[in-house]
């Protein structure tokens, strides 16, 4: 741990780099720099997920007796709503592809910046004004039609304000159809001479499948919600079964994007995950080639299993059997992941600094969630488990135990290099463990709530389910300490931080090799890439020994 | 620039026109953009493709209430605008083609024909949607016209079937206004002639199948073909009219704007055989809208008309 | 529903089917534990015995190996396939009703579950059903998508608007058991939900005949009200009120619709529960579903009985006109079936409601269109 | 600057004419023949061939005017692998949407599910 404290401030020049490259607000506003496109990407995003959390909380509270006593049905139905909408639309998936990928991507290919930097500031500004939406939608009293916008509720019969809504979701759609365009365009021609496709960090593929999903899945969400849209406004008559519309074709629709919408949030997870437990454990990563392809198979396979969302839904017994099916066929790339990333620790030097904890809490987590994923997947179990809290616990297996923990692995992995200071290593190890205990608290129990029958979105319940929703909620806040617990020593690094030093943990991907934090171009020169992906050896270029002399000037 | 393109050090100060800070050379930028662009037209595909779906699966249920709808558009119309626009395709990939040759004034040209066509395309879409309004298959209530009855020749058409009779012989007794569809609502009073045929048929040869299931029971109400219900069908029709066509119309004018802004700069001479990207994207984009309607015309205009010749 | 532990851990089986979804669940359990364990013990394993010795250490690389990978990719494909394949057995198991099942017909509406036997009898949020008969429910919705869910006959579908979907079961042991709505519907989701009462057959046919055990009037109205009938649903005030609320209207005037009163007797009250339209209160839309036929002649009195006790009221009515009515009972009965009064009302109102003027829309927040 | 001419040349080469103006010209003439007889064969019945020949026809010919329109006016036939990939991956995925959303409509009448 003592790699932390690299270099004492005196051996420091101050040094020209992203941050203080014009400090007005017009310079960040009408930046091109995806750093700093990033950054701002960090800081709205972790807004609405602070917003999307206190919801959360709210829920929670609420769900702590049967009763709807806290809140009463309108609004719980509205909150669960809200809680939806913002995670999904306005975290979980710009979180890490607009923050982390934005930041990392041109760097870790030895580019400039992104092949689009217009676009990319285009896309910060269309998620803004998405946002804008949305939080004047909440204002204006909400929606609640949940987060799916089943028909003919949606359409017909709900009073709120279902329109502003899908419009956020709309113009949001385009923020990462943008962001995915640009991240698969500057794969293919920004890379830095001897960076071949094979060199690339895992980040960087999971990235890349993560961009086609995003711009072959998310035009037809955008359309989905026009039309539904003016079957509000107008009766097309296309998903309103009252005038010879069909419900169904809206869920065909709609999940045709939010299934795949899954693997935009899980992939890049994925990707930081493999970059940390290679990392931390020094050690090329076991199966490169596998992991790489697996990330593509989830990509392509992932838009042919929407059906099993819609298993009792009136959907065709026999599509139900072919989406149950290859359902089953995709769980097999993420098994391929997960034994990959196990054997990469074998007879490595494995190092518990924070982003380790979360890798591993990440692992441990993802196995519940994509194994409780088989369970929906067959489709027999699954008419006993939809709707259910099954479900419920499940997606927040994958989503939160998955993204967010690998997206808070990923923030404190790059932290040093985004700002250059080095966060309290304790604190960073209290919170992971905090996060780990208090999510298996939460939403173990709602597995058993769901095979015992509890249906989600209810505000009340009988009365013999509350001692598991006790449980839930009391993990809850728990888990809640865990995510705020970074908010602080994260803020307080930036100013009483240790100097991390380029390398803090003589790493040899490219973005250790520059400054930290970065210089606005990224590279002095352009790099020209001699090594192997995960190189730790000798001819990583690195110097190991000097690194080692530095420590022991430090430590006496 | 060879040796630069070997060299990767960026203390090469030369600059081409439009090359961009984050580019090693002309070559890359260009790469970039048209792969960019491309991915761009696949998104846009994937978004037209949630209409063809909804298309797909109301024409496989209602064929032919669908029938019904595409035989009443004016095909003529569909017709002369599909060629427009192929002519505006061609002009299109003749500017690009005069981009590469340095030619400035034809560029210009090519341009400006372009742009004409297809305003053009869009004048006459308008007046096809004129004709909607006016015979009230606008299927949103009160986007119609609620014209006087005397007013127009065609106002006996558009009375709604049941109140017509009455209608006209109040206009006959005293002069006072007679509105039809008074609420501009959408209204389909051309009659349902492709199902009775179908049921003849099907009676003829009771072995084959002229009504899909949804037919058989969206249709009919206690055995007779119900009007309101045909209507509702139809109006379906109408609708995935309106919002592919005018969807497809939204492009158009994006597109003509995007040509306005191509005119200025190609006008001041911007582009040369180094530097017309933009050009080429602008072109690939104006291709892409022509390609959608070369798939909407016949699905729309033309599907089903053969049975009624 | 009793259970063993204080913290509930399993529902119930009565259904022929549910043993089958337990196996498959246990299964899955069991192939989950089978994977977890290896791969955390060996996280666990490998991150102590190989936790770092030396800083910056270079441990020998080892590419991956073709045989592993193989392997872990066959494994968990043919174990995901036999899981594919018992969960498709069942699956057709759930959903293939029987030719020779008695058949009951449902209809959601948003927030209560109307339930009619074949012989006419109807229920409102409960359902009874013998045991060891084969049950097949044909299942439509007045509004939205909802979904008929009893979790411990482990079989749920959904109720689709403008289609029949059919759900099958045979109960296997008498009990009380909870009906869910489980595809959120509005509101009131939460609230629309009830109890299958599953009986011997003796029971049953006792039902069917319409005994009511020994009640004085007004618990049974009382009962009727707040359980059988889910009146409360909608009178009991509350968020979710869209009825008159009754405390203390006997008696009274009330201000009809029309504009003219009545006042609030035994013959408004009984005439209200059987033609609600007709003397609609003032400021009420008039959506209250009828229950003629539903409810006998003395259930009705009970209920008079109850809604006077409400306003502190208290002796019996007399059941004059009882004849009559139990008459235009068993003609309703045997007259209705399904489809007339399901799809027909919604159509006929379509044309010109907007998406606010629906009857469950309280009349604010119409602006977002 | 003798790097400027070296370079002009370079893209002069890199970009010459795909097709001259005939070819242009060719392409053109296609697709106007392709629109006419779409319209020609779409008033009559074909469906003594089997049930749906028109539908298949005219989309058989709105395919060729497409790929007509691809592969000259918007230079794929020139284009590096990764545009043809991009062009075949859109219309794939369009098809596994038609695909998988079709199936279900096709065979719900079979299901217990029926409308």
């Amino acid at each position: 741990m003592q790699n932390v404290d690299a270099i004492s401030t005196d051996f420091i020049e101050p040094k020209k780099n992203y941050l203080n490259n014009g400090t007005t607000l017009k310079s960040w506003l009408l930046t091109k720099d995806h750093k700093r496109i990033a950054i701002m990407y960090l800081i709205t995003v972790s807004l609405f997920f602070l917003a999307g959390g206190m919801y959360a909380a709210t829920i929670r509270l609420e769900l702590l007796t049967p009763e709807s006593d806290l809140l009463n049905t309108q609004t719980y139905n509205k909150v669960f709503t809200t809680h939806g909408v913002l995670m999904i639309f306005f975290f979980l998936i710009p979180a890490i592809p607009a923050v982390l990928g934005n930041f990392l991507l041109p760097i870790m290919i030895g580019a400039k910046d992104l092949a689009l930097p217009r676009i990319n500031l285009l896309s910060l500004y269309i998620y803004w004004l998405a946002g804008l939406f949305a939080i004047w939608a909440l204002l204006q009293g909400g929606v609640d039609t949940g987060w799916t916008f089943y028909v003919p509720y949606s359409t017909t019969f709900s009073n709120t304000y279902v329109m502003a809504v899908g419009l956020a979701v709309f113009i949001n759609g385009f923020s990462s159809i943008l962001t995915g365009l640009n991240f698969i365009v500057t794969v293919h021609t920004m890379r830095a001479p001897g960076m071949t496709w094979f060199r690339l960090p895992l980040f960087v593929w999971a990235h890349y499948a993560v961009a086609l999903v995003m711009i072959l899945g998310t035009p037809v969400i955008a359309i989905t919600v026009l039309l539904l849209a003016l079957e509000r406004f107008a009766h097309i008559g296309i998903f309103d079964p009252a005038i010879g519309g069909d419900p169904i074709l809206f869920q065909h629709m709609f999940w045709f994007y939010s299934h795949p919408a899954v693997y935009i949030m899980i992939l890049p997870g994925m990707g930081v995950v493999s970059e940390l437990i290679s990392n931390f454990s020094r050690k090329k990563i076991f199966g490169y080639e596998f992991i790489a392809f697996s990330s593509i198979a989830i990509a392509v396979f992932g838009f042919l299993v929407w059906g099993h969302h819609m298993f009792v839904s009136g959907q065709s017994v026999y599509a139900g059997m072919v989406f149950s099916f290859l359902t089953m066929v995709v769980a097999v790339p993420s098994a391929i992941k997960m034994f990959n990333w196990t054997a990469t620790l074998y007879k490595g030097s494995v190092s518990f600094d924070t982003p380790m904890l979360y890798a591993l809490g990440f692992m441990g987590l993802f196995l519940i969630g994509g194994l409780t994923g088989l369970f929906l997947g067959s489709m027999g179990l699954v008419v006993h488990l939809t709707d259910t809290y099954f479900v419920v616990a499940h997606f927040h297996y994958v989503m939160v135990g998955g993204q967010v923990i690998a997206y808070l692995g990923g923030i404190h992995y790059w932290w040093p290099k985004m700002t250059g200071r080095m966060y309290s290593e304790f604190w960073g190890k209290i919170s992971a463990m905090l996060v780990f205990v208090g999510f298996n608290l939460t939403f173990f129990p709602q597995f058993i709530l769901g095979y015992m029958g509890m249906p989600r979105r209810y505000a009340a319940y009988p009365p013999e389910f509350q001692v598991l929703n006790i449980f839930s909620t009391a993990g809850a806040s728990v888990l809640g300490i865990g995510l705020l617990l970074p908010v602080i020593y994260l803020i307080h690094s930036l100013f009483a931080g240790k100097l991390a030093g380029d390398n803090p943990w003589m790493l040899p991907g490219l973005e250790w090799r520059i400054p930290s934090p970065p210089p606005t171009e990224n590279f002095a020169s352009t790099p020209v890439v001699t090594w192997e992906a995960y190189e730790f050896g000798e001819d990583s270029g690195l110097d190991l020994d000097e690194a080692r002399r530095r420590d022991l000037v430090t430590v006496t | 620039m060879a040796d630069h393109a070997t060299t990767y050090s960026d203390k090469f100060v030369y600059h081409e026109p439009g090359l961009q800070h984050q580019f090693e050379d002309m070559k890359q930028q260009e790469e970039s953009v048209s792969i960019g662009m491309w991915m761009f037209l696949v998104q846009e595909i994937m978004f037209f493709g949630g209409l063809f779906t909804v298309y797909l699966v109301f024409r496989s249920r209602f064929p032919m209430a669908f029938a019904t709808g595409s035989n009443h558009l004016n095909v003529v119309m569909g017709f002369a605008n599909t060629l427009v626009l192929i002519v505006s395709s061609l002009t299109m990939a003749l500017t690009v083609y005069y981009a590469q040759r340095n030619n400035r004034n034809m560029q210009v040209i090519m341009i400006i024909l372009t742009m004409i066509f297809g305003a053009t395309f869009l004048g006459v879409k308008y007046v096809e949607y004129r004709e909607k309004y006016e015979d009230g298959l606008v299927p949103v209530a009160g986007w119609n016209r609620r014209a006087k009855a005397e007013s127009s020749e065609h106002a006996t058409a558009t009375f709604p079937l049941e109140t017509r009779a009455q209608a006209q012989e109040e206009h006959k007794t005293e002069g006072e206004h007679v509105y039809n569809n008074p609420r501009g609502e959408f209204q389909w009073n051309e009659g349902h002639h492709l199902v009775d045929e179908a049921l003849k048929e099907q009676a003829a040869h009771p072995d084959r199948h002229y009504l899909t299931e949804y037919e058989k029971v969206g249709y009919f109400s206690n055995g007779q073909v119900d009007d309101l219900k045909f209507q509702e069908k139809v109006r379906s029709f109408f609708w995935i009219y309106f919002a592919m066509t005018g969807l497809h119309a939204l492009h158009m004018i994006v597109g003509l704007l995007l040509m306005t802004w191509l005119l200025i700069k190609a006008f001041q001479g911007t582009f040369s055989a180094q530097y017309y990207s933009p050009v080429e994207m602008s072109g690939l984009y104006w291709h892409f809208v022509d390609i959608v309607w070369i798939f909407l015309f016949p699905l729309l205009y033309l599907l089903g008309r053969h049975f009624i010749h | 529903m009793q259970y063993t532990s204080w913290v509930p851990i399993f529902p119930e089986q009565a259904s022929t089917f549910a043993w089958q979804v337990d196996l498959l669940y246990f299964y899955l359990i069991a192939v989950s534990i089978a994977f977890s364990i290896p791969i955390v013990a060996a996280i666990i394993f490998f991150g102590l015995k190989y936790k770092e010795r030396e800083k910056y250490a270079t441990p020998d690389e080892l590419h991956g190996s073709i045989v592993l990978e193989t392997t872990w990719s066959i494994i968990p494909f043919v174990v995901s396939m036999t899981i594919f394949l018992g969960g498709a057995y069942v699956y057709f198991e759930q959903y293939t009703p029987p030719t020779d099942a008695m058949e009951i017909y449902v209809v959601g509406k948003q927030w209560m579950w109307k339930m009619q036997h074949g012989t006419g009898q109807r229920e409102i949020n409960e359902l009874h059903v013998p045991v060891g008969r084969k049950i097949k429910l044909t299942m439509t919705t007045e509004d939205v998508l909802h979904d008929f869910f009893v979790p411990a006959f482990r079989t749920k579908a959904d109720v689709v608007p403008g289609r029949y979907t059919y759900l099958w079961f045979e109960a296997t042991k008498p009990g009380k058991y909870h009906l869910f709505c489980a595809e959120y519907c509005g509101l009131n989701h939460s609230g629309m939900g009830g109890w299958v009462y599953v009986m011997e057959q003796k029971d049953f046919d006792n039902w069917l005949a319409g005994n009511t055990s020994g009640q004085t009037p007004v618990e049974l109205g009382k009962d009727l009200f707040q359980n059988k009938l889910g009146c409360a649903s909608c009178h009991a005030g509350g968020p979710q009120q869209r009825g008159a609320k009754l405390e203390g209207i006997y008696g009274k005037e009330v201000k009809l619709v029309g504009g003219q009163t009545v006042v609030a007797d035994d013959q408004y009250i009984r005439n209200s529960i059987l033609n609600p339209a007709s003397q609609v209160v003032e400021g009420y839309q008039p959506i209250m579903p009828t229950f003629k036929g539903q409810v006998t002649d003395e259930q009705l009195n009970g209920l008079v009985a109850y809604i006077k006790s409400l306003s502190g009221v208290t002796g019996t009515t007399g059941g004059t006109t009882g004849t009559s009515l139990s008459a235009s009972n068993t003609a309703t009965n045997s007259a209705s079936s399904l489809p007339s009064n399901t799809m027909t009302p919604r159509r006929a109102d379509r044309g010109n409601s907007g998406p606010g003027s629906n009857p469950n829309a309280p009349a604010a927040a119409n602006s977002n269109r | 600057m003798a790097k400027h001419t070296d370079d002009q040349v370079h893209h002069m080469e890199e970009h010459a004419p795909h097709i001259a103006l005939p070819g242009y010209l060719g392409v053109f003439a296609v697709l106007v023949v392709g629109t006419i007889l779409t319209y020609t064969v779409a008033l009559r019945d074909l469906d003594f061939i089997f049930p749906g020949a028109n539908t298949l026809l005219a989309l058989l010919i709105a395919f060729t005017k497409m790929t007509c329109v691809m592969l000259f006016f918007m230079h794929v036939k020139w284009s590096p692998k990764l545009i043809w990939l991009s062009a075949v991956a859109s219309f794939f995925w369009l098809a596994i949407m038609f695909a998988f959303t079709m199936q279900d409509y096709l065979t719900r009448g079979m299901g217990v599910f029926s409308t």
